[in-house]
């Protein structure tokens, strides 16, 4: 998502910074027409989905994010003007075009099984026994099209039905669970948590445990951090608040 | 109870209805019966297969409301052996999907036990949802 | 030149969609017409003495009748107008029913005008007719019948009876054909082969009827009249001197299953097909016999006191001329082997009802051939109305044969257990219906319900049916000692292979195809070829017997005068124009056209008798020499120049 | 059929079976547009190609030719000559610039009334939306395509 | 798995050729067994069965509205693959699809059938899968069995390094190779197929009516009770014929005539258990191949025992 930024990434993101900044509109030389449920906004040109909605002055408590692209809190659907199709996107990385319809980002309401991973037998079974409706997959394709992620969804769900952990958790390794596909599947699947399952199973029973992990598993029983965490413990709730604005952070 | 029923134009919608999404022309049957005398599920049924053609011959809704289209296993038997050569298992077909496309289900997937659903094969849950599910 | 137009009601079918008075005024104006008039019904007495009266009276030269189709009746008219000393082909009719009032009775105006436009068509064609005269060929008394089953020897004495030659050719080493097989018959029951077997022995006795069995129709060629057949005489390997003592039978060595017997009996490689055959004398089964198959035995031969075996016999060809033929290839049981579910063939206790016709003959005869046991059940419709073995047809006999040896089971045995399974049962015929009562009253036990399966246990031999008795809505699963399965007729192969040899239209189901379903129910499409019995279509044997009579009469009609109308509408040539490019001898197909010098000039050269009308060669021909009689070039084109409201010239 | 705005269909029949087809769809009163007039042959092999011409250049917009099915005609091979004519005047009609579909050739037996009808109506659409055939110099006729 | 370092049939070396196979869910899972038992086989007569790439789902049981084009997809998409299988050059000019699982057989001919003679439905179904190449219709879609067939039943024969003597098998078909008609590869009601499979791999073949009867397909999901009186009435018929054990192509028959014989068990006390095979399982053995690929462990009625009295395979350990 962050590397190789096009040109055209920034100068949504100036776009946008000047409209959440303030900037006076006289300044703003391109401006491009949205609706939003129906009604038209006049929004300035090359904002992202959710800038444009804020600059109309809707407000997002929920359903936004991270704002960078990870979360998958913002996924959202809209049609572009004369165009037949439904797409779907992030809104935090969509550009707004002139003329889109738009819509209050949704939220994708999804059935997600319980089950104990421990009891659970590392067998294909796993997926038809929570997710019976796999089966129902008539590798019509619509949730690839779907996903923002650019995962081949369709793959994934069709390696669940007969098992397939690793390819599985393979081709659904970028999911960002924004649900996107769950809305757009006509045989009503929930695409990202029969991948979640898939991927747990397989992380647990079909990976192995990787190097690093028992090293580092040796090294907390071994106390490595029993200090740091001692004196963690001690701290006052200002000094915790401290730490964590002053903690190493990745560069925006 | 002997039910009365009434023979109307309005019945030729149902007709037309059953005849479009099966591909069939259901007033072409002869009431032999072949269908059902062969039919290995019959015996699990409430109305046989000829009887739901009879009642689709004439346009009687009340098909749909019993359980024998069903109980078909699409296994074709009535299909090979009709005299008029008229693909029963489509006409089933077309009476759950009368019923299916309005969003009623045959079968509740999360009301099968865990344990049950842990045991089949894909085969037979592809196919049950495909048949049982709209 | 002066024509009368005549222009018919037909009792409100065209009036009331045509304005008869906008016809008549419009044909009044048309040149060369010289009487108009219109009448409710121009085929009756009162319409036709119009037509001849005007001819008389104002001379008339040419008439058009505007009413039904010339199908219908342009014979009718035609006749009126020979009557009246005119010739038959100055008439045309203009057909305003079938191709103006029905077809277009929304659209009376136009229906109106169209009417107008047919009787310009008509006019125009009328306008250029000759005064053709029908030729009259002679025609002999000769006959050819196909097939000696009832249908055949029926046909075959009404004309020997009549004074007529008859050939009669059968396939099969005797006549009788598949009646000969049955117990009794419905609905009255008398003994088949007790009422057959007189009408077999008066076909030898007749001296008008040359009788060749074992024999088969190989070619035919040539028409009504004039028709060239050879007919192809296998060996039967025995001599007419063979006085049937049956010592060669005792010594021959093979025994094979009786297929008269339907496989329930055996017979010897020589034998006789049953015991009142005719002829009756040996023949010998050459795939069956020892001595013609490896050269070895020759037992029959040996011991034959009057020296009748002949291994040397070979097949001979017999060349005869007819003037007419009657079809009576009858037909062949169902193979109810290709209904696989009813498992013939594959068990032993499912039979077909022609077996058991021959059950009952053993039965009755004290000479039983095998158990028929308590329960015994009859499945209807096999290979009968079964799109999925690719019958369509209903056979019209199997329910009331079913009826009729379920019945005589039963009251043979009261005890026995007998059931019809059936789809609908069909007693159409005179005395059927009661005859069904009949049978409900002995107890046969009728169930409406076709059968799905028979299955067989290994272990006991009893056949178990799967049906539903579709009026009690039950699924019925039952077993039986014997399942006899009612199979149909289908064309046959005697049939089949005829109508490949006389190059004869068949209809959906297989069977021979009828000239008119209504009117013309034997005649067929090729003039002086008739059809009867089952080779038409399944039926009963009155139906086949009435039909047979039928089609001897129909043949008499033909030939009785000794002489017959030809149409003269024939080819003909204009040798002026003709260059000898000899197209039109290329495509005729009765090689009715030949080229011949004519003043040091080659010209095409039409055979009025062999030229049967089809207009092909004029069609072809690329100087306009070749015509056809009735159909001119300049008709043809007057009449599209009038369809296509040219004005007259 | 004087004015030139209403399809004129010319169909010509041979007597055993088209002829009797289109009686048959008489009799069953199948009802059919006007715009068609039958002309009887004994064979549809009497029809020459010649003939169809005239008929095209005497204002017939199309031209049905209608015989017994392959196997049945009455003079044993009349119809695969018929067939083989017609296949060749499409040809020549192409190169004369008319579309060739405006001659047709149908096989209907004596009891396909409804096959007679459904012919008829079919061939007055689709001659119908091509109009009536303009033969008035030669170079105009550039329909065929 | 298996190997031809020993045993190498004289016309196996010009015969050898690949062909692109289609497994289908099942065959991945709880029929491992049928698929490992039929390559092997497969290979051990010459035949490579390449796995298509990206296969989905079938989707299986045919879609029988008339008006349904989106159940189609699946199928036409795996028809696809095999395109691609050709253009890749992964097989040569090999348009031929088999497949083992009877269910996904009958689905994919099906479908294949409609599309072929309904160049509009294709072309529907093609828009609606833009992002793929277009399916042109030239698939044909094949069972393991007629592909045996077509191999000849003799030469079969002639790789049997051990005749299953003695052992006789019910051949079962259900529904889905046999109907319907366009669909079946054999006679509907009086299939012998197997029944020629089975003699030439020396073992005895018993007839029953029951074999073309349906096992109750898809019902076992919601009524196991039928399933069950259905499995009841073809294996009791066929022990009454004699026969000692059963040979199926269908994953979901196996099921149903193997598995639910623990349901038939307990509503028939009177039932005696039966050893349910899939076809290639008996030819592994008849062929002589290695033990790993007969895959007995996922059988549910253990047909060791059985095997081990006719001296078929070596008696277990216990």
């Amino acid at each position: 998502m962050q590397e190789n930024r096009s040109p055209i990434m920034d100068r949504i993101a100036e776009a946008n910074k000047a409209a959440t900044t303030g900037i006076d509109a006289k300044d703003i030389k391109d401006w491009i027409t949205i609706y939003i449920m129906g009604k038209a906004y006049t929004v300035p040109a090359d904002l992202t989905i959710l800038t444009a909605m804020e600059y109309a002055g809707y407000k997002f408590v929920r359903g936004v994010g991270c704002r960078q692209g990870f979360c998958g809190a913002c996924a959202t659907v809209f049609r572009k003007k004369g165009d037949y199709k439904l797409q779907t996107g992030m809104a935090c990385q969509t550009r707004a075009e002139d003329g889109m319809y738009l819509v209050q980002i949704p939220f994708s309401p999804a059935e997600k099984a319980e089950y104990d991973i421990t009891k659970e037998p590392y067998e294909a079974s796993v997926f038809i026994k929570h997710y019976p409706e796999v089966t129902r997959c008539v590798s019509c394709n619509t949730c690839t099209k779907a996903c923002p992620q650019d995962l081949e969804v369709m793959d994934y769900v069709q390696a669940a039905i007969r098992g397939a952990f690793d390819a599985l958790s393979e081709a659904s390794f970028d999911c960002i669970q924004c649900g996107l596909c769950a809305i757009r599947c006509p045989a009503e699947i929930v695409q990202y948590n029969v991948a979640q399952l898939g991927r747990r199973m397989y992380g647990r029973y079909g990976q192995g445990v990787p190097e690093h992990l028992r090293k580092r598993v040796k090294e907390i029983a071994e106390g490595k951090f029993k200090k740091d965490m001692e004196k963690i413990i001690k701290c006052s709730i200002e000094e915790l608040r401290k730490i964590y604005t002053d903690r190493e952070k990745e560069p925006e | 109870m002997i039910k009365k029923v009434e023979l109307t134009p309005e019945n030729d919608r149902f007709i037309n209805k059953v005849n479009e999404l099966s591909g069939e022309v259901v007033t072409l049957c002869e009431q032999c019966g072949t269908c059902s005398g062969g039919c290995p599920l019959v015996s699990e049924m409430d109305i046989t297969p000829s009887q739901w053609m009879r009642l689709a011959q004439l346009g009687l809704k009340e098909v749909l409301d019993y359980k024998a289209v069903w109980v078909c296993a699409s296994c074709f038997t009535c299909t090979v052996r009709c005299p008029r050569k008229i693909d029963v298992s489509k006409v089933a077909e077309a009476l759950r999907q009368i019923i299916l496309r309005k969003a009623i289900d045959y079968i509740d997937l999360k009301a099968i036990p865990k344990e049950e659903l842990a045991c089949l094969p894909q085969i037979a849950l592809v196919s049950a949802c495909r048949k049982f599910t709209g | 030149m002066k024509i009368g137009v005549y222009v018919c009601h037909c009792g409100g079918n065209i009036s009331e969609v045509v304005d008869i008075k906008k016809l008549t005024s419009s044909a009044e104006n048309q040149p060369e017409v010289a009487v108009v008039r219109d009448n409710a019904h121009m085929c009756s007495d009162v319409g036709r003495n119009l037509v001849l009266e005007d001819i008389k009276k104002h001379k008339l030269d040419r008439v058009v009748v505007a009413a039904c189709s010339p199908q219908f009746h342009g014979k009718t008219f035609m006749d009126i107008v020979e009557k009246a000393g005119l010739s038959p082909y100055v008439f045309e009719m203009a057909n305003i029913r079938e191709q103006c009032s029905w077809p277009h009775f929304n659209e009376p105006d136009l229906a109106t005008k169209k009417a107008k436009d047919l009787i310009s068509v008509a006019l125009a064609k009328a306008r250029l007719d000759e005064s053709l005269s029908r030729k009259t060929m002679p025609i002999g008394k000769r006959v050819l019948v196909v097939g000696a089953g009832i249908a055949g020897i029926q046909a075959a004495l009404d004309l020997g009876d009549a004074g007529f030659e008859v050939y009669l050719v059968e396939k099969e080493a005797t006549i009788g054909g598949k009646m000969a097989q049955l117990s009794r018959t419905f609905p009255t029951e008398d003994c088949a082969a007790c009422i057959l077997s007189p009408k077999m022995a008066d076909v030898p006795a007749n001296p008008n009827i040359t009788l060749f069995t074992n024999s088969e129709i190989e070619k035919v060629s040539g028409f009504l009249g004039n028709f060239d057949v050879t007919i192809n005489k296998k060996p039967t390997y025995v001599n007419d001197q063979c006085v049937a003592c049956g010592v060669c039978e005792e010594k021959c060595p093979v025994k094979i299953p009786n297929e008269f017997e339907q496989e329930l009996t055996t017979r010897r490689a020589i034998y006789v097909p049953f015991e009142f055959a005719v002829p009756y004398k040996y023949l010998i089964d050459e795939s069956n016999c020892i001595y013609l198959q490896k050269g070895k035995c020759g037992n029959c031969k040996k011991v034959c006191p009057h020296d009748a075996v002949d291994f040397d016999q070979k097949p001979e060809k017999v060349e005869v001329k007819v003037d007419t033929i009657i079809v009576a290839t009858g037909y062949d049981i169902f193979d109810a082997k290709e209904k696989k579910v009813y498992g013939f063939g594959t068990n032993k206790n499912v039979i077909t009802s022609l077996a058991m016709e021959r059950m009952i003959v053993h039965e009755a005869e004290g000479r039983a051939t095998r158990e028929i046991g308590k329960r015994v059940a009859f499945i209807q419709c096999v290979g009968s109305r079964d799109e999925q073995i690719g019958n369509e047809y209903c056979s019209r006999i199997c329910c009331m044969y079913a009826t009729k040896l379920s019945q005589l089971l039963k009251r043979a045995d009261p005890k026995k257990d007998v059931y019809v399974f059936y789809t609908d049962l069909r007693a159409f015929g005179k005395g059927f219906e009661e005859y069904y009562k009949r049978a409900q009253k002995t107890g046969v036990k009728f169930i409406r319900g076709r059968v799905a399966e028979v299955n067989e246990d290994s272990k006991t031999g009893k056949v178990a049916i799967k049906v539903e008795d579709t009026l009690a809505r039950q699924i019925i699963e039952s077993e039986f000692d014997l399942v006899v399965l009612s199979v149909g007729m289908t064309p046959g192969a005697g049939t089949k292979q005829a109508a490949e040899v006389l190059r004869m239209t068949k209809s959906p189901g297989g069977f021979l195809q009828e000239a008119h379903p209504k009117f013309k129910p034997v005649d067929t499409l090729n003039d002086g070829v008739f059809i009867c019995g089952c080779a038409q279509g399944p039926k009963d044997i009155p139906d086949t017997v009435a039909q047979a009579s039928a089609a001897a009469s129909r043949a008499i009609r033909l030939m009785n005068k000794g002489i017959y109308a030809v149409e003269p509408i024939t080819a003909v040539v204009d040798e002026d124009l003709c260059s000898g490019c000899a197209t039109c001898v290329s495509v005729c197909p009765y090689e009715a056209v030949k080229t011949e010098m004519k003043d040091d000039k080659r010209v095409a050269k039409v055979n009025e008798i062999l030229c049967q009308g089809c207009g092909s060669c004029s069609a072809a021909c690329p100087s306009g020499a070749s015509q056809q009689h009735w159909f001119m070039n300049n008709q043809l084109k007057a009449m599209v120049g009038a369809a296509l409201g040219e004005e007259e010239q | 059929m004087k004015n030139n705005t209403e399809p004129k269909i010319v169909a010509f029949c041979c007597n055993w079976c088209s002829y009797a087809g289109a009686d048959s769809a008489g009799t069953s009163r199948l009802q059919m547009k006007p715009h068609f007039r039958v002309i009887r042959a004994m064979c549809s092999s009497r029809i020459d190609p010649e003939l169809i011409l005239d008929t095209l250049k005497k204002g017939a917009w199309g031209v049905l030719v209608a015989g017994c099915h392959p196997g049945d005609c009455h003079y044993v091979t009349g119809n695969y000559r018929t067939q083989k004519r017609i296949a060749l005047l499409k040809n020549l009609l192409q190169e004369l610039g008319i579309a060739p579909q405006r001659v047709r050739l149908e096989w209907i037996s004596a009891n396909e009334g409804g096959k007679f009808q459904k012919v008829i109506n079919e061939f007055i659409d689709e001659i119908a939306s091509l109009g009536p055939l303009q033969l008035a110099g030669r170079s105009t006729a550039k329909e065929a395509s | 798995m298996t190997t031809r370092k020993t045993e190498t049939p004289k016309t196996a070396a010009t015969d050898n050729f690949k062909i692109p196979y289609y497994p289908g869910c099942t065959l991945k899972t709880t029929a491992k067994n049928f698929e490992n038992s039929a390559i092997a086989a497969a290979r051990a007569l010459g035949i490579e069965l390449m796995e298509i790439p990206r296969w989905n789902c079938c989707g299986t049981v045919f879609s029988l509205t008339h008006d349904d084009l989106i159940h189609h997809v699946a199928s036409v998409r795996n028809f696809i693959r095999v395109q691609e299988m050709n253009d890749y050059g992964l097989v040569k000019n090999e348009n031929r699809l088999v497949t083992l699982c009877a269910m996904c057989f009958n689905t994919l001919k099906s479908t294949n059938l409609r599309v072929k003679k309904n160049a509009e439905d294709l072309k529907k179904i093609n828009d609606l899968m833009y992002r793929e190449e277009d399916y042109t219709g030239k698939v044909e879609v094949l069972h393991f069995l007629e592909l045996l067939k077509s191999l000849g039943f003799e030469k079969i024969r002639g790789r049997v390094k051990k005749p299953l003597k003695g052992l006789k098998i019910a051949p079962y078909y259900g529904c889905m190779i046999l109907r319907p008609q366009e669909i079946g590869i054999d006679d509907p009601e009086d299939p012998t197929i197997q029944r020629d499979l089975l003699l030439s791999l020396g073992a005895d073949s018993v007839d029953t009516p029951y074999k073309r009867v349906c096992c109750g397909s898809y019902q076992t999901v919601k009524e196991k009770a039928i399933v069950a009186e259905l499995a009841y009435d073809i294996l009791s018929h066929a022990r009454k014929e004699g026969a000692e054990a059963m040979a199926t192509v269908c994953p979901l028959c196996a099921f149903n005539l193997d598995h639910r014989q623990k349901e038939v068990k307990a509503s028939h006390s009177d039932f005696e258990e039966m050893p349910v095979f899939y076809v290639t399982q008996l030819m592994a053995i008849a062929f002589g191949l290695e033990n790993e690929s007969y895959g007995f462990d996922q059988n549910y009625v253990d047909p060791r025992p059985l095997l081990a009295s006719k001296s078929l395979i070596k008696q277990q350990g216990s």
